[in-house]
């Protein structure tokens, strides 16, 4: 069914106003918070419900193209939609609408001590500057928006400016993006000179024609910049600073969809404005990836603070969805078009799903910060009796996430899996051990992410309380866990129904690639490449609701006595049970750095203090097991050394504060542009 | 018709689990110059079990309730899966082996939930270990599945065992072997059996899915224990059929299928007699050997792959 | 290892064969009796409440291949929300008091207790010590007491059949 | 017996060599390790009767036999006399820990296979198919003398190297002539009983076969 652009521009416009509103009326209402509160995620809400809208008719095939030749200097600025972009504007919508909703709750917390008209304008532009970037159609347009957003989700990042170490990570973050945007910039700058021409819609065309070491230099560019946006290791490291620092339903849209822009961009680049590069193009993406989600998870199962845990853990998902698009250029450049499209297809679908069930998440932890105002899981625990939905909704969650039946998470895995499988048509013993471990890392990372997310809601969530804190614990209000429901339903509903998703996935491929990808579904079931493998999701649901249904059932019949005590937990006779007696976090997580000691170098510090009469008796035993950050202390540290001489001799520009610092980048930026005119 | 045989299967799977474990028992029991208990004696326990009462923790939540019975639901649910006796399965379509692996995850992941609950340090010690050797397996078992169904051009267990059953001189298949060495260490590592973890140990320091049942008692104890029992013989079935698929039934006549059952009672035995001399010959491995026994394993799978692709 | 497993048979077959008759005799009393009894399973959570391991060694002997209590349905059990039965031994010291109290408490029902061992009788020599509460029985329901210093294994086969007896 | 079966059982039991090479990494007690040379010699034996059987030739057939006498029954002996004479030493430990080393095998066998197969597709013999496994014994054993620090496995290192080396000739051609196979065999055997001496030297100078004691020699 054909859309007319009509009817888009109205939603894209009624989108734009609502957050527009929302922004300004949040700063007009600074003065009373709990109105600017309400207008803030009120717009940002109503916007995004219509930008779901808008996503959702440009799916069906509404097309769109707005120009303004004078809104921005050199190409002006220009809008359009095709089913790609709007697949990702659906999801920022996925994530935006509960974002807003819990919004609305958890920034009440902000009331009095933060400025929440500043806080409500800055979520609106980030969030209408998200909806925006896909549909960038030519470099300036993309860049300023890209810029847009990064700046607002900075200011949000530094919200909670007074707790220590908030300030260093927005640094950091700032710094990061910038230099990913620097790469970008320089990419686009070389692709445009190269063509001739700076609107992507050209650039599909004529960028094939383009000498190949400069298509190369553009594509390790434009990855590296986009790489450093969606937090592929090595450039990953500002993700689990900022997205802890961010108030959490900031973090929710941070992780679980700001970043899936840079994967907006890989998939651009390599499919559509680039085209077909050389073999070690998807190599680097498919290693890239294997080694973003092994390394992410690993990090993510040693972490204590559970907000940073959850972003190690977008690093390892963005990881899987590497290992998709890389694998689907392998297949470009090997001709299987047919696996291109289906390696597409699982990585979009989990970009997808990542955005939905790390949102839960995210919301999860904020709730769990709300009502016990740690983030530290060595002081949670016992959660599942003071605040049972949250429990609830974070257990599906961590289903989702650990890709099990029958949640999202497992249904694009699944893909994932099938379309590293089928690898071996590929007659190239190279790509074909290249694929074989890429399966082993695939592997291992479901594995450890299962253990990863067994602790994260074992260790906050079950057992005794290890603090006042989390004993004296409430359930959080309505509106938090409305967000959340919605989003453990939409994990359900997706993971239960794929063909939901599958059936405008395919299509958006197949206009991405003009090729159908080699899989076959209705609404019960899927098959990939023949039957090379197939899953009925719907009939895995109804087979597990069955047999739940059936067991008590048989054993009513059968029988069985139900006669119940409660009783202490078995502890071998021990006097009482406290938590001190539970098993940590830390503790939890040994085996792990034991294994991978290789990988951790964690430093181990034990001192014991003996009672003076006799060695009998302990005083006090600190245990420290800190894993050291490999990246950090091999890659970044010596690279902000040099830096940081650098500024020395330009210490004369640095006033340390950094909103001049803004400036400064302004300022580069317009000369940067107007060198190239 | 096929339904039946679907049910049939489930039921098979369902019934003849604690004989399993029984006669592993048993041979375990002759090897160490013991009558043992008899083979039906799990049966006994769990007709036991069913008539106690149960004493649960105050510490715990509705988890620790809910669990025993997702155990049972998701191993049940494999047994829909794959192909006991005939692979003309009808619920068959429901998943590949991929999935499979997927539904034992599941149980594994509130198993070690369960484990947590109580807050009594065994079980948390249980659940980090147990979902730690869990994790480590996970590559091993992909990487093997990849080895086979490169050669068999399928993921779905039906498939593969139809064309395995096809191939002349399998058995002198160098990455078919391999694939199932490593397969075979896997099951081992992934049921709880020696040189892993000790099911009949009593030190709660050594324990791994021992230590995650601590709390359980009465009629939850019944179903961990037949949950437990299930996965065994799904296991054993599974490296039984896909890699020795001699005789499962290709069709569903009632001769094929009197036949597959035949074929699969001999298989099963030999298994448990392998399984029997494993463990009585030799020791648990300490806990950080583990690892490098399944990093064995992985290059075992490693090599089947290899070989596949460069012998192919 | 390979040599060890063609090894192993070997080693059994030696054994097996000297099965004694006496213990035979008895096994089938036993084996019937313990039939009708917790539908011939029976778990057993042993509870050293202060005993001097003579008695430990006994009860270790019941596992042994001699005796081979795992084929009349009995089983050792790492827990005693496991259990059935709880064999305690040792004249009840202060310390082991209360856990003892824990364990029986954390057994479900039906459960039987049996004492083990003159200590847990009357406390033997350490009647009166001042680390000493009591006979098992000042703590728990007894079913059954086995006499004997260290009582030998039959022995106690014997008094976990008279308690399971006693159980209506 | 058809090309395609003895193709097959020569790729299985070359496999079963390389396989008892890398057991070498993973036996601890020395014992355990000759027992895997003898084996694998044993394999090396059936194989060449194999091949004798197939392509007739009565040379091989010796070649088996010679194989059994001085590899299988011979040279173990004398490794376990030294093993029994040097009694329990203490384990020195290997320098790569037992999981990267296997990976190291595993790396080492792609190459081989990146080596080998352009060569073994080019040979006509249903047997060639193998190559890759018998060089792959050759660079495990290799690794294995430069990675193990007791004489003895070094020892065994060395042999498993050699049977690679057997092995891959019998794969390409058949085998060498039986004079010369005569005499690998006997430079071997006194290989072996060479560094059987030299092995009680060193145990007896620094009361332990850990070859690194023999770095104390430079001052």
């Amino acid at each position: 069914m054909a859309v007319d652009s009509s009817f888009m521009s109205e939603l894209l416009v009624a989108t734009i106003v609502c957050l527009g509103a929302g922004a300004l009326g949040a700063l007009l209402t600074n003065r009373s918070a709990k109105a600017a509160r309400i207008v803030g995620c009120g717009g940002a809400l109503l916007g995004s419900i219509f930008a779901l809208g808008f996503g959702l008719a440009g799916l069906a095939g509404g097309s769109l193209r707005l120009y303004f030749p004078d809104l921005l200097p050199i190409g002006g600025a220009a809008l359009g939609i095709d089913r790609l972009s709007a697949f990702f504007v659906v999801m920022i919508a996925v994530a935006a609408i509960p974002a807003a909703l819990y919004g609305i709750g958890y920034t009440r917390a902000y009331e009095g001590n933060h400025s929440l008209g500043g806080m409500g304008f800055a979520f609106n532009t980030f969030i209408a500057a998200m909806i925006l970037v896909p549909l960038a159609q030519n470099v300036l347009t993309f860049l300023a928006l890209w810029e847009v957003m990064s700046l607002a989700s900075y200011f949000l990042v530094i919200t909670e400016h007074e707790r220590e170490g908030t300030l260093g990570a927005g640094w950091v973050y700032f710094v990061m993006t910038h230099a990913g945007f620097a790469a970008l910039l320089l990419g686009f700058l070389l692709l445009a000179q190269a063509t001739g021409t700076a609107f992507f819609s050209d650039w599909h065309v004529v960028a094939v024609g383009v000498d190949p070491r400069s298509r190369d230099l553009v594509f390790v560019l434009l990855a590296v910049g986009f790489g450093s946006k969606a937090g592929v290791i090595p450039l990953h490291v500002w993700l689990p600073r900022a997205h802890p620092a961010a108030p959490s339903h900031v973090s929710a849209l941070m992780s679980g969809v700001m970043i899936k822009l840079g994967v907006y961009g890989l998939v651009r680049v390599a499919f559509d404005w680039l085209g077909a590069g050389p073999i070690w193009w998807g190599g680097m993406i498919l290693v890239a990836g294997a080694i973003s989600g092994v390394l992410g998870v690993l990090y993510a199962l040693v972490d204590t603070d559970l907000k940073r845990l959850l972003a190690y853990s977008s690093v390892e998902n963005i990881g899987i969805i590497m290992l998709g698009l890389g694998a689907g250029m392998l297949f470009q450049n090997a001709q299987l078009p047919g696996f291109t499209g289906l390696a597409l297809v699982a990585a979009l679908y989990h970009t997808l799903n990542h955005a939905a069930f790390k949102s839960l998440l995210f919301m999860g932890a904020g709730a769990i910060l709300h009502a016990t105002h740690t983030r530290n899981m060595e002081n949670l625990g016992g959660l599942i009796k003071t605040m049972p939905q949250t429990a609830i909704l974070f257990l599906i969650g961590s289903l989702a996430i650990a890709a099990l039946p029958p949640f999202n998470g497992f249904i694009s895995e699944w893909l994932t899996f099938q379309s590293l499988l089928v690898s071996f048509h590929i007659a190239a013993h190279t790509i074909n051990l290249l694929f074989t471990l890429a399966i082993a890392a695939l592997a291992l990372t479901s594995g450890l992410a299962a253990a990863c997310f067994v602790r994260a809601f074992g260790i906050s969530f079950l057992a005794l309380p290890r603090s006042a804190a989390a004993g004296m614990a409430h359930e959080v209000e309505w509106t938090i866990r409305a967000a959340m429901a919605a989003l453990a339903l939409t994990c359900l509903a997706f993971g239960i129904a794929p063909s939901l998703i599958l059936a405008p996935l395919e299509t958006t491929v197949f206009d991405l690639i003009g090729t159908h990808a080699d899989m076959k579904f209705d609404l019960s079931a899927l098959a990939v490449n023949g039957d090379f493998g197939w899953l009925a999701p719907l009939w895995l649901a109804l087979g597990l609701i069955g047999c739940l249904a059936i067991i008590p059932l048989a054993l009513r019949l059968i029988g069985a006595t139900n006669r119940r005590r409660s009783h202490e937990s078995w502890g071998c006779g021990r006097a009482l049970q406290t938590a001190r007696f539970e098993y940590t976090a830390t503790a939890f997580a040994n085996p792990f750095k034991r294994v991978f000691a290789l990988l951790y170098r964690s430093v181990k510090e034990l001192d014991v203090e003996f009672h003076p009469e006799s060695r009998y008796f302990v005083r006090t035993i600190e245990y420290c097991n800190e894993g050291r950050l490999i990246f950090e202390d091999a890659l970044y540290r010596p690279l902000l050394r040099a830096i940081e001489s650098v500024a020395r001799q330009a210490r004369t520009l640095q006033s340390g504060n950094v909103h001049s610092y803004l400036v400064y980048i302004l300022i580069a930026l317009v000369a940067l542009l107007l060198l190239t005119v | 018709m096929e339904i039946a045989i679907e049910f049939l299967q489930l039921a098979i799977v369902m019934f003849a689990s604690p004989l399993l474990v029984g006669l592993i028992r048993k041979a375990k029991a002759r090897l160490q110059a013991r009558r043992g208990a008899p083979v039906f004696q799990l049966y006994a326990d769990i007709r036991k079990l069913l008539s106690k009462e149960t004493v649960v923790s105050e510490n715990t939540s509705w988890l620790f309730r809910f669990t025993p019975y997702l155990l049972a639901t998701t191993m049940m649910l494999s047994a829909l899966i794959v192909p006991v006796l005939s692979t003309r399965t009808t619920l068959g379509f429901m998943g590949n082996i991929i999935a499979l692996i997927y539904l034992f995850l599941l149980g594994t992941f509130f198993l070690a939930l369960v484990g947590l609950d109580a807050g009594s340090a065994f079980g948390g010690m249980g659940a980090s270990r147990e979902v730690a050797i869990a994790a480590l397996a996970e590559p091993t078992v992909l990487i093997a599945i990849f080895g086979i169904a490169l050669r068999a051009g399928t993921t779905s267990l039906d498939g593969m065992i139809t064309r395995f059953a096809a191939e002349p001189l399998l058995m002198l298949n160098t990455g078919h072997l391999l694939a199932f060495f490593a397969f075979f260490i896997v099951a081992l590592a992934e049921n709880g059996r020696l040189p892993v973890d000790n099911p009949t140990t009593h030190l709660e320091l050594t324990m791994i899915h021992e230590a995650m049942i601590l709390e359980y008692s009465g009629r939850y104890l019944a179903l961990v224990e037949w949950a437990a029992g299930m996965k065994l013989f799904l296991f054993l079935t599974l490296l039984s059929n896909l890699f020795f698929p001699w005789g499962v039934a290709l069709d569903n006549t009632p001769v094929a299928l009197v036949i597959a059952l035949v074929a699969l009672a001999i298989k099963l035995v030999v298994f448990v007699g392998a399984i029997a001399l494993l463990e009585t010959s030799v020791a648990k491995l300490r806990l950080f050997r583990v690892p490098e026994l399944l990093a064995g394993s992985f290059t075992i799978a490693l090599l089947a792959v290899v070989t596949a692709f460069f012998l192919r | 290892m390979l040599h060890d497993i063609l090894k192993t048979p070997i080693v059994t077959e030696s054994l097996k064969s000297d099965q004694p008759t006496a213990i035979e005799t008895l096994a089938q009393q036993i084996d019937s009796r313990a039939r009708q009894r917790f539908g011939r399973s029976l778990q057993i959570r042993q509870v050293d409440a202060g005993s001097c391991n003579g008695c430990e060694l006994e009860i270790g002997a019941l596992n042994n291949p001699y005796y081979d209590i795992e084929r009349f349905g009995m089983h050792f059990v790492a827990s005693p929300r496991h259990a059935d039965c709880l064999l305690v031994t040792g004249p009840v010291t202060r310390n082991m008091a209360d856990p003892l109290k824990r364990t029986y408490e954390a057994t479900p029902g039906p459960k039987i207790v049996v004492a083990i061992g003159d200590c847990a009788y009357d406390c033997g020599v350490f009647a009166h010590g001042y680390g000493v509460v009591g006979p098992v029985s000042a703590i728990l329901p007894v079913d059954a007491v086995v006499h004997g210093c260290p009582p030998e294994p039959r022995a106690i086969l014997l008094g976990i059949l008279a308690a399971l007896d006693k159980t209506p | 017996m058809s090309a395609e079966i003895l193709s097959k059982l020569v790729n299985l039991l070359s496999f079963v060599a390389l396989g008892l090479t890398i057991l070498l990494i993973l036996r601890a007690r020395l014992e355990g390790q000759v027992r895997a040379f003898a084996l694998q010699s044993f394999v090396l034996a059936f194989l060449s009767v194999l091949i004798a059987i197939y392509t007739d030739s009565f040379q091989l057939f010796g070649v088996g036999v010679a194989l059994v006498i001085v590899k299988v029954v011979v040279i173990p002996r004398v490794l376990n006399r030294a093993v029994a004479k040097i009694g329990i030493s203490r384990v020195a430990a290997p320098y790569l820990g037992t999981a990267p080393a296997l990976i190291v095998c595993v790396l080492l066998a792609i190459i081989a296979f990146y080596v080998m197969t352009p060569i073994a597709s080019s040979n006509p013999l249903p047997t060639a198919d193998a190559m890759p496994l018998a060089f792959a014994g050759v660079l495990i054993g290799f690794f294995i003398m430069v990675d193990r620090r007791r004489a003895v496995t070094q020892i065994l290192g060395f042999l498993m190297l050699e049977n690679g080396i057997f092995l891959l000739a019998l794969l390409m051609t058949y085998g060498v002539p039986f004079i010369v196979e005569m005499g690998v065999f006997l430079d071997v055997l006194v290989a072996v009983l060479i560094m059987e001496v030299f092995v009680y030297h060193i145990k007896d100078n620094f009361d332990s076969i850990d070859v690194g004691e023999l770095g104390k020699l430079k001052e």
